[in-house]
């Protein structure tokens, strides 16, 4: 098995993005602490900006042009951009609610609950 | 000459506007100032007795013309599509001779009230009503059409429900009042029915327009329908009379109207608002002359058995005010039973005369029971001739002439029409009349006797009453006396009120002094028993009282015709009511009760699906994006055209 | 001065009208909470100015010219065709008339209120704008929101205001307003359904004339599909048997105003809209239900008038009396005929203006003596007799006295109905009968009777508190006495409109009714 | 070779993340996430993001990680061993997971359009070519982005500092 004829395509990317978002998605499902249930988020989150970078470098590197040049990148530099505003939220969230609750375990939040 | 009186006639709508707008003034100015509320109420009824004067005199001199020619005006009142009613004034003999017998009564008991309403606190509010009721009244006889009719036909009822319950603080009063205005209802819902089919079928209420469709084209099948259809309109708009002229099934509301002031029983309750009933089967005569002959006889045997069941029950009442009550329902059976056996003028006739000796009565009655301080019982009054002479004389001129005996008013119209009754072909009728003509006589002489008659009762101080109401009763008793006399020499009273069906000629006839000299010695016997019983006490009443204890009981308590329309009321009815209203809670409401319980029962099973949890929330969410997708990815139909997978290639 | 005798031009009028209240409602909002007789007065002006001008409109209106007057078209939406179209004929200026009549009456009714005036007066003012602008939207966009606008102040001042008698006061508030809901939830249905059958030519429209004028693609079936959903919708707003069973229980719990308003206009959208709607755009629809209508309207005059028998409650009596009434309105819609229609909306006239004067006076009583149980009541006319006048009227004109408009709205009703369904209008006329049985015995129980020192500390209405009297009876008897005022308006708007010509196209129909 | 290095990285962003959302405690939670987020920037890399894999390592590896570990240390109670289990629906959670993996692959598997193998890159990529397109043609949403970081800031402090009950 020649290893330099296993060739590295897009679909590679995607399906390493996939497993990460569905790793991910597992986690939100899954996972009693608020904490964790963050970073699996923010893995998600990793998930589509490689899908971002790989769709930029496969499909768009083919067509010229310079409008198409680059927005992928772009486009996952804003989601680092979000994702960071969000962790800074999302954790002083966690820290009120810890205050409040005494807890990060997302069990005994069902504020939500009719 | 016609044409002068003419003008005359056009200014008719006058005499209702009048005391019209003495209502109005009172109610909106004068309310506050007793004097001047009476003084403007009796002004105007004045005023328009003296127009009614005039009017009565110009149509005695336009002789035949105005019969044949009525003086109509007209002015639209309601014109839409499909229904189109106008307003207006008539004057013809017969509203003419209304007019009269209405104002003049009128103007009398406004009058007699001054005195006998005297220290009233509700004085203005009295005067008030009176005006309107006179108003509605007057409106009523002039009106062209059955709509117009109607509408002051009801104003009337209102205003005597009013002046029934104007002492409201009374429980008696004011369930009186209610029992008149429902009982009368009943009857304007078959006569409001009438209306709407002659409408429907005619086109038109007007009551000349109507007349003159029915006469001329009575054969024709297609503009008239069968006979049975206006039979049946004539039933119908017969329902109105029953109820407002107190007929037999709904007789019950007149004896218990006396809870009114006396004058107004006087003035509403026997004299003009009674008979309003004989006045509207008079206007609509021609309906029933051209119904199937079922409607008229009809009418006569309603009349007739209302007459003497009605004296049957006066003999056995103690209060004087019940006794000329029943009298005066009896009084109406007769009025009923004349146009029923086709004495058009002799009801007429009697309808005046009655009107004047029976307002006279009640008048009289109002005076005793004044000068007594309310007390109604005959048996606590006695001798009271002495010490209210005007009164005592008045009265007895008033039993004179409702008994029949010469040369007083009620002789000459009662005669016609049982004259009329026998030559018509009616034998029964005619027993009936003479016996009732012997019933009234009797209990008419049974409570003067009784009253005005005997020893005196140490506890009364009566004393004469004031001038006010004095005069009225002595005019009263004037007219009571020469009403009659219109008749002589013959039965010429219908020269005055000339009804000719289908063409036929007039006949002068000549008074029948044979049948006559009956109904004369009918009263007389009448009277002489009451003598006997009541003054000689040569046959003690108590004796006869104990020997037939069921008849008198019965007739004491009014054959229990209240006693069965109170069971009908709150058993039947009320029953029905409450069946139907548990109904509407249980039922109706239970049922949209029912889906509310359901939407709140089924909501709070699935809420616990609604855990709060957010990871759950999450997972079902991409769980059907799952499911979704897989919809897409394989399912069938109009979803598959959207299938993503289709366009990738497809998975299929 | 030329170009406004053209009825193509905008009249400014009907806007005027609708946002008086509406100005008064913004004045409200940034006065004071504790201004209390300001708001008061603001509110009394805002609906007079509504009153005196549609009093203009409705004496201004060219009834020989007839059709749509004073109209006013905007294009709102157009790409689905809705217009910000005004327009009032003789049949929506009499129910406009009546709105600003009672929306005047109304606030004088709640003179007294003392808790929250001020959120008070601001819904009562959005509500009478609700109303007054189904009444004069000639879109049926803006007509059903107009009617959607007017059912959340109902909702909020039931809760607020109410009264808790038989059923509570939420309980009340949330009957009244789920009924009405579901009603135009049906009611929606049917537009939109209407709307689209009416758009397949293309030029989508909500504009009532025009979608009356797309018969042709409105197929029978379809008529009667539609018809009878909106017979649902504004059936149960009219109360139709047995979707009545919202109003005795909405107005024993609502305040006074809003039972005025509710029993006096707001029910009388359903009659309006099955005419507006029902008759003019699916006559078929309304050929085939109509005897249905019929029958059931039967039911509404003789059961709610029998259950009105069995009341204690004052408001349970007039509220089930209503019920009553409105199966004359609907008796009258069924028989399809210009004389009936005309009757219709003069009864809807006439019932508005007496239940407006009843719910007041009753409200008034309430407010005195804090009961409306009629065996605690009697002899009020000893304390109170200018209240006992004012009950005594709305009672007679209730029961259909003559010289009341009520009583011409019912004989025209009747003339128009008697010889399409004999026997059930005679069923109909037999209930007056029984109207009055109930109104009598109410008025003599509450009204007469022996002086009852309890009440003897009770002030009789005076100042403020006379006007909904003074102006409800003025406008009963003038009506009554001269109908040709009112009558002739609506007979002008039944002709002119085109409703006596499409009832005659539709008379000729045959189809196979459900009878 | 590429190839290498990418199955090598790709198999370690991977495992990392099931370490991450396997961990029963929090602290290795926080450490192999580091670990995915340092394998991640080494496949940008790879697709010739130079700049993003430097932006990844700096603020996903440094910033966000350090973070993470401050909010763990804030909040922790109790034993650090079992900091981070699962709940009682984590099978249901798994199934969904990889229902939608699944369905992913398969989506991404038969597309034929994404079959594609990398050409040379002709882009460029680096910071400079980054900044003029940030500065030029996504400058709004760039500023916009700045808003939101300045907006997130002054949020995160405002929430985690607590407000005080007003009297």
């Amino acid at each position: 098995m020649n290893l330099s004829n296993l060739s590295v395509g897009l679909s590679t990317y995607l399906l390493v993005g996939a497993m990460l978002f569905s790793i991910g998605l597992y986690g939100v499902f899954a996972k009693r602490n608020i904490i964790a249930i963050l970073m699996s988020i923010e893995l998600m989150l990793n998930a589509v900006n490689i899908n971002f970078v790989a769709f930029n470098r496969f499909v768009w590197n083919q067509k010229s042009g310079t409008n198409y040049i680059l927005t992928g990148h772009v486009a996952a530099l804003f989601v680092i951009v979000v994702a960071a505003a969000e962790v800074a939220v999302g954790l002083a969230l966690v820290i009120t609610i810890y205050r409040n609750r005494q807890s990060t375990n997302v069990d005994e939040f069902n504020w939500l609950k009719w | 000459m016609f044409k002068e009186m003419h003008d005359l006639f056009r200014w008719a709508w006058l005499i209702p506007a009048l005391p019209f707008l003495s209502f109005l003034l009172i109610a909106f100015v004068t309310k506050r100032s007793k004097g001047l509320s009476s003084t403007v109420s009796i002004l105007a009824i004045l005023a328009s007795l003296g127009l009614a004067i005039a009017i009565a005199i110009g149509i005695i001199q336009s002789g035949a013309e105005i019969v044949e020619h009525a003086a109509i005006v007209n002015v639209n009142w309601l014109n839409i599509g499909g229904l189109k009613i106008d307003f207006g004034t008539v004057v013809d003999p017969l509203s003419g001779m209304m007019l009269f017998v209405v104002s003049l009564v009128a103007s009398m008991v406004q009058i007699y009230s001054l005195g006998y309403m005297h220290g009233d606190k509700g004085w203005s509010r009295y005067y008030c009503y009176q005006s309107l009721f006179a108003a509605s009244m007057l409106g009523m006889v002039l009106a062209t059409n059955l709509l117009q009719l109607f509408i002051f036909w009801e104003l009337v009822g209102l205003c005597s429900y009013l002046l029934i319950g104007f002492w409201y603080f009374k429980v008696s009063a004011r369930e009186a009042a209610k029992k008149a205005f429902m009982t009368t209802r009943v009857g304007d819902f078959g006569l409001l029915l009438g209306m709407l089919f002659l409408y429907t079928k005619f086109g038109t209420l007007d009551f000349a327009t109507l007349a003159a469709i029915l006469n001329t084209n009575i054969q024709n099948v297609a503009v008239i329908g069968t006979a049975s259809y206006v039979t049946v309109m004539a039933f119908l708009v017969f329902m109105g009379p029953v109820g407002k002229s107190g007929q037999f099934p709904l007789h019950v509301w007149l004896p218990d109207a006396m809870e009114g002031p006396t004058p107004v029983s006087a003035l509403i309750h026997a004299a003009t608002m009674v008979v309003a009933g004989v006045y509207l089967v008079a206007r609509m005569y021609f309906l029933f002359v051209h119904a199937s002959p079922s409607a008229l006889q009809f009418v006569a045997d309603i009349g007739a058995f209302t007459a003497i069941f009605a004296a049957s029950i006066a003999i056995a009442q103690d209060d004087i005010k019940r006794i000329l009550a029943y009298s005066t329902l009896s009084q109406l059976g007769y009025m009923m039973f004349a146009l029923g056996v086709g004495s058009y003028s002799g009801s007429m006739f009697h309808l005046m005369t009655h009107a004047f000796f029976k307002a006279l009565m009640f008048l009289g009655a109002g005076s005793v029971i004044h000068a007594l301080h309310e007390k109604q019982n005959i048996w606590d009054m006695g001798g009271l001739w002495k010490k209210m002479p005007i009164t005592g004389w008045t009265f007895f001129i008033g039993v004179m002439a409702i008994s029949g005996v010469p040369p007083f008013a009620g002789f000459f119209s009662k005669d016609e029409i049982l004259a009329t009754a026998l030559q018509n072909g009616h034998p029964v009728v005619y027993a009936v009349g003479l016996f009732t003509a012997f019933l009234t006589a009797f209990y008419m002489s049974r409570l003067f006797f009784v009253a005005f008659c005997g020893p005196e009762k140490p506890e009364n101080h009566p004393h004469e009453s004031p001038w006010s109401m004095t005069i009225p009763l002595i005019i009263l008793a004037f007219f009571s006396v020469v009403g009659g006399w219109a008749a002589l020499p013959d039965h010429n009273f219908a020269f005055f009120l000339h009804y000719l069906p289908l063409g036929q000629e007039y006949e002068r006839e000549a008074i029948n002094w044979g049948l006559a000299g009956i109904s004369v010695i009918a009263g007389l016997l009448g009277i002489g028993l009451a003598y006997i019983i009541y003054l000689k006490k040569a046959i003690a009443a108590e004796s006869i009282v104990a020997r037939f204890p069921r008849v008198y009981k019965v007739l004491q308590n009014k054959y229990y015709v209240d006693e069965f329309y109170l069971w009908i009321i709150n058993n039947i009815m009320g029953g029905v009511a409450k069946v139907l209203y548990w109904f509407d809670i249980y039922v109706i409401d239970g049922i949209i009760n029912g889906i509310a319980f359901i939407t709140r029962g089924s909501a709070k099973t699935l809420r616990r699906t609604s855990t709060g949890q957010l990871q759950t929330y999450a997972m079902v969410f991409f769980f059907a994006v799952v499911i979704i997708f897989m919809v897409f990815a394989f399912g069938e139909g109009q979803l598959t055209s959207l299938n993503p997978l289709a366009t990738l290639g497809g998975v299929k | 001065m030329i170009s406004s005798a053209l009825p193509t031009t905008n009249s400014l009028l009907l806007p005027f009208i609708l946002l008086a209240p509406l100005v008064a409602m913004l004045m409200i909002i940034f006065l004071p909470k504790d201004e209390s007789k300001t708001i008061k007065i603001v509110a009394a002006i805002g609906t007079l100015i509504s009153l005196v001008l549609s009093l203009y409109a409705f004496f201004a209106y060219d009834r020989v010219l007839g059709g749509m007057q004073f109209t006013l078209t905007i294009p709102w939406i157009p790409d689905l065709g809705v217009n910000l179209a005004f327009g009032v004929d003789g049949i929506s200026l009499p129910m406009l008339l009546l709105t600003n009549i009672i929306g005047f009456s109304s606030i004088y009714a709640s003179w007294n209120m003392e808790k929250r005036v001020k959120e008070f007066f601001a819904l009562l003012l959005i509500l009478i704008t609700g109303v007054m602008g189904t009444f004069i939207a000639r879109d049926l966009f803006i007509f059903f929101l107009f009617y959607e606008i007017v059912v959340i102040p109902i909702y909020i001042m039931v809760i607020i205001w109410g009264s808790t008698k038989r059923v509570s006061k939420e309980y009340a508030g949330m009957k009244l307003t789920i009924y009405l809901l579901i009603g135009s939830a049906f009611l929606l249905v049917g537009m939109i359904a209407l709307y689209l059958a009416a758009a397949k030519n293309g030029q989508p429209t909500f504009m009532f004339d025009q979608l009356a004028q797309r018969q042709d693609l409105y197929s029978p079936a379809f008529q009667k599909v539609a018809f009878g959903l909106m017979l649902f919708g504004f059936g149960s707003l009219i109360s139709m048997f047995p979707f009545h069973s919202w109003s005795p229980d909405g107005y024993a719990g609502a305040p006074t105003a809003v039972s005025m308003i509710h029993a006096g206009v707001l029910k009388k959208i359903g009659g309006y809209g099955l005419i507006r709607l029902g008759i003019f755009v699916l006559p078929l629809g309304a050929r085939y239900w109509a005897p249905i209508i019929a029958f059931l309207a039967i039911c509404n005059v003789l059961y709610a008038a029998f259950i009105a028998l069995a009341q204690k409650d004052l408001k349970y009596v007039v509220g089930y009396s209503s019920v009553s009434h409105m199966g004359y309105v609907l008796i009258a819609l069924a028989a399809l005929n210009p004389t009936a229609m005309t009757g219709a909306i003069a009864m809807m006239f006439a019932h508005g203006v007496m239940s407006a004067l009843i719910f007041s006076m009753i409200g008034f009583i309430y407010e005195k003596t804090h009961t409306r149980n009629i065996p605690d009541l009697g002899g009020l006319a000893h304390q109170m007799p200018r209240l006992a006048i004012g009950l005594m009227l709305a009672g007679m004109a209730s029961l259909g006295l003559p010289s009341t408009i009520n009583f011409i709205s019912e004989f025209t009703i009747f003339m128009g109905t008697i010889h399409v369904y004999p026997v059930l209008a005679m069923l109909g006329i037999f209930g007056i009968i029984f109207t009055a049985v109930y109104i009598l015995r109410m008025i003599a129980n509450v009204l007469f009777g022996p002086r009852r020192p309890e009440w003897d500390h009770l002030v009789d209405i005076r100042g403020p508190e006379l006007v909904p009297l003074v102006i409800c009876v003025f406008v009963i008897f003038i009506t009554g006495i001269f109908p040709n005022i009112l009558l002739g308006m609506i007979n002008s708007g039944v002709y002119s409109s085109g409703l006596a010509k499409v009832l005659e196209t539709v008379s000729q129909v045959k189809m196979g009714g459900l009878f | 070779m590429g190839t290498v290095v990418f199955f090598i990285f790709a198999i370690m962003a991977i495992a990392a993340a099931w370490g991450v959302v396997t961990s029963k405690n929090i602290v290795h939670s926080a450490l192999y996430l580091v670990l995915c987020f340092s394998g991640v920037a080494v496949l940008y890399v790879l697709m010739n993001a130079d700049f993003l894999a430097a932006v990844q390592l700096l603020i996903y590896t440094g910033a966000v990680a350090i973070m993470i570990v401050f909010a763990v240390m804030l909040t922790l109670r109790g034993d650090i061993s079992v900091s981070n289990t699962e709940n009682r629906h984590w099978g249901w959670g798994a199934l969904v997971a990889a229902l939608v993996f699944i369905i992913m692959a398969l989506v991404i598997l038969a597309n034929p359009d994404w079959r594609i193998l990398a050409t040379p890159w002709t882009s460029g990529g680096s910071a400079e070519d980054l900044s003029l397109l940030l500065l030029t043609r996504f400058m709004i949403p760039f500023e916009a982005a700045a808003v939101l970081l300045t907006v997130a800031l002054v949020g995160a402090v405002v929430l985690a500092k607590g407000v005080k009950e007003s009297k």
